[in-house]
């Protein structure tokens, strides 16, 4: 759902902080029809030009807080992604991207469900990565985007 | 006595993502477009800070529904049993979950609350005390591919017993004579043919062009229904199961199924993919995938009272593409209300 | 069964407005200076955060009228007809709106809310089912140019048939057999001469000062119920319309209309512009524009039982200047409650 | 009403951003005995020694949240302005007002009302400006105030 739509346009840029930059960031909707638990977004399969960044490397930044590893977000039980709301991916990377075009892959990692299912277990022991929940994206979406 | 006619705000989600619509936006449209009054929601997408709402929002809430003179039907919840992402939730939690919504549905204004299809009587018994208190009915949805009468085959989704849900919760009901516990029935149960929705992606997305083009004729020569299988007859092997999936479909229950549970049933999805126009009924629409003529027929025979709310969602196989290519869910929709007032006899 | 005697903190809202005192240094001065217990409030002057107060500020009013011994009596809410902006509020949003001042009232404890004049039945009517489960009830204002009597000539004010608003309520609270509904009566409807604040305004801002001391002088001659038709007989066409209206006046209500009305009065609105000393009965003190002899009269024959609370508002006619000017609030409730007692006969 | 006390003394000031004077400021209370929904509240008639300031050029300052626009402020339908605070107007003048004596006309624009009025839809339809809403003040009201 949303495939298109997930990543807002012209919000690709690179994060500073002490005069270094030391990423990028982009912002983000939940790309289905309804909001979630904060805790059951587990991150992103990011590929920016062909590199991979893992979820260790991202943060989020969501309910006016400030930016959350995604450890941090998954004891979030009681606190909301409202449907509505546009959040920030934040993604480690000394120097940032170059400025111009650039190739982002996405896939967003949501464990929402619509009741008990067999791999309940074993996903809470063996958490899957973004790409392995198959939530309600067709798959990885790719967007061209600019840095200025 | 009657049938009513209500929409699930479910059926406007591109439009509230988009940022095109939001609750107010579509509530008018419900009276000035539809000429209906049932309103039903998604909690996680109509109320801000779920699942404790501020007191602006609520009030806001009520106001819009006097504006514009309408009554809340159902308040839909969900269960995502890995929330807690340490175990797995239990009985009790989901337990907890639902009392949650009954108090959001009762300060909503809601007559029941829509959970998750096949929910088991061991949550409901939990949750049972606080409905009967605020007087919110639970009414868990039957949705494709759980079926009305018992099917014991179907396993391995939502819950233990899947395929005898209902008649589990049935015989819960008439245990112990409660008057808040039922369904919602979820039309998808009634199908008579793939969604076009479906088709209409598969064609378009699918590598083997020269396929695509075939399929794409032949819908011309067969029923809608029968074209998963001659394809299958023409062009053996050429599709892969996923492929074939879109163009498969199962009746889940029949329409006269609908007799068995039909006291306990406390609104309906009008579940809806694309509404097309009858051939040779120029202003007249139909979903090509699901017996709305059939099950309307049940309802009044037996003199249903009580709101079917559209549930449009044709509108997800074409966000792939560029906001050009996009359904127009409100056109969508006032198409599945001419049919709705045209089947009921409004 | 007796009258009683309140403040509506209305009366202090200068001093509110220029932080000399809160709604506890009110409450004080009604125990203490005023030895009365019945107060009264304006919804959006005295709760923080309405209509959404916090439970901090709701234990502090409960907190306050234990610690003087206070009977709340009535909330006074408004009507902000155009407060969406994007169309002009419906009787249904204006019942949302009394609903939430009702769930406000239950919550600080007063036995009514006083509404808009002119309230019509359909709001009335939206609203009252949650009126009957808080056990609050709904009162509207009879404010002038309301009469009690009906008076069709009235129109173009708050509803569509102001001049007949009391009887159409009337009619209705009769119909149904409401506990629930009924009137604040404000005592401006009884006037008998124009305000003095009003006067003396004019008297200080005229440009035609001769004129000015020429009215100043014959105030000392002819009664004040007469003194617009005498300075219009001395010097005609010397005040423009609207100095004119500063010293005319209309009795918009006979005393004895009261009568057609009394059971459904929840409490009277005890208006004040002017406590002035009687001549030759030092430390008594009438208002010179409204007939409260005569109405407490017709209280007391009917054994009319609740409370008058006063409702000052003589200050404002003096806030165009510096603040040595003002009026002391707190002196002229005292003399308001001097009168109150000595009519009642407390 | 209070027509002399609802501009706080001492509080004009001019309005600094990144190192330029944008503008200037002064506090005002709600000139009526009661506080109002802010969405009612439609901007304010400014002069300053002469020059007139309109309400597309002011914002409004309230409840903790940065100043906003009387656009933004017509959609706070549920936001209550209490009676008792203080709040801040901001009016964009670059290079703000010289230091010393001005002279400040001030006329509130509130859409306060008692109930059903003739002219509703058509103040919904064209929102009168502040000066022709005729509230509780009895006129434009002058104040001398010294920017330091
Ligand atoms: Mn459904
Ligand atoms: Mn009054």
């Amino acid at each position: 759902m949303f495939e298109s739509f997930l990543v807002r346009e012209g919000s690709l840029q690179n994060v500073e902080k002490d005069g270094f930059i030391v990423g990028f960031k982009f912002d983000v909707r939940n790309c289905d029809y309804r909001g979630c638990f904060l805790s059951l977004h587990t991150g992103y399969y990011i590929e920016v030009d062909g590199e991979v960044f893992p979820v260790e490397l991202q943060k989020f930044e969501i309910n006016g807080k400030p930016p959350r590893s995604f450890d941090e977000i998954a004891k979030c039980v009681w606190e909301h992604w409202d449907f509505d709301d546009w959040a920030t991916v934040y993604v480690q990377k000394p120097g940032g991207l170059s400025k111009g075009k650039h190739r982002l892959g996405i896939y967003q990692g949501v464990m929402a469900q619509y009741g008990w299912m067999p791999h309940d277990q074993e996903w809470i022991d063996n958490p899957p990565s973004p790409l392995e929940i198959r939530g309600k994206q067709t798959g990885i979406y790719y967007y061209d985007l600019e840095v200025e | 006595m009657a049938i009513k006619r209500g929409v699930s705000l479910y059926s406007y989600q591109q439009a509230q993502f988009l940022g095109q619509m939001d609750y107010r936006d579509m509530a008018r449209e419900l009276r000035e477009g539809l000429d209906c009054d049932g309103i039903e929601i998604i909690n996680e997408a109509t109320v801000p800070g779920y699942p404790f709402p501020s007191r602006e929002f609520l009030a806001d809430w009520h106001n819009t529904l006097a504006r514009y003179d309408l009554t809340p039907v159902a308040l839909d919840g969900f269960l995502d049993t890995l929330r807690f992402r340490d175990h797995v939730m239990t009985k009790a939690e989901a337990a907890e979950l639902i009392k949650l919504d009954l108090q959001l549905a009762h300060d909503m204004g809601f007559t029941h609350i829509r959970t998750m299809t096949g929910l088991p009587v061991e949550v409901i018994e939990r949750a049972l005390p606080t409905a009967e208190k605020l007087d919110v009915k639970i009414a868990w949805e039957i949705h494709a591919p759980i079926p009305i009468k018992p099917d014991p085959t179907i396993q391995g989704l939502y819950c233990e017993s899947p395929g005898t849900a209902v008649a589990d919760t049935v015989e819960f009901i008439e245990k112990t004579g409660t008057k808040h516990v039922g369904f919602v029935p979820d039309m998808g149960i009634f199908m008579r043919a793939p969604y076009l929705s479906g088709v209409h992606r598969l064609i378009r997305t699918l590598e083997d062009r020269e396929l695509a083009e075939q399929i794409s004729e032949l819908m011309e020569e067969v029923p809608l229904s029968e074209l998963g299988a001659e394809v299958e007859k023409r062009w053996p092997g050429r599709l892969n199961p996923q492929q074939k999936r879109a163009l498969s479909w199962k009746m889940h229950a029949a329409p006269e199924d609908l007799e068995l549970i039909l006291p306990y049933v406390f609104s309906i999805h009008g579940k809806a993919h694309n509404m097309v126009e009858i051939p040779g009924k120029p202003g007249q629409y139909e979903e090509p995938a699901l017996m709305y003529a059939e099950v309307i027929e049940v309802l009044k025979k037996n003199n249903w009272d009580g709101y079917i709310c559209t549930e449009f969602e044709g509108q997800r196989a074409y966000q792939d593409r560029g906001i050009e290519h996009l359904l127009d869910e409100v056109e969508q929709v006032r198409r599945h209300h001419e049919m709705l007032k045209r089947l009921i006899g409004e």
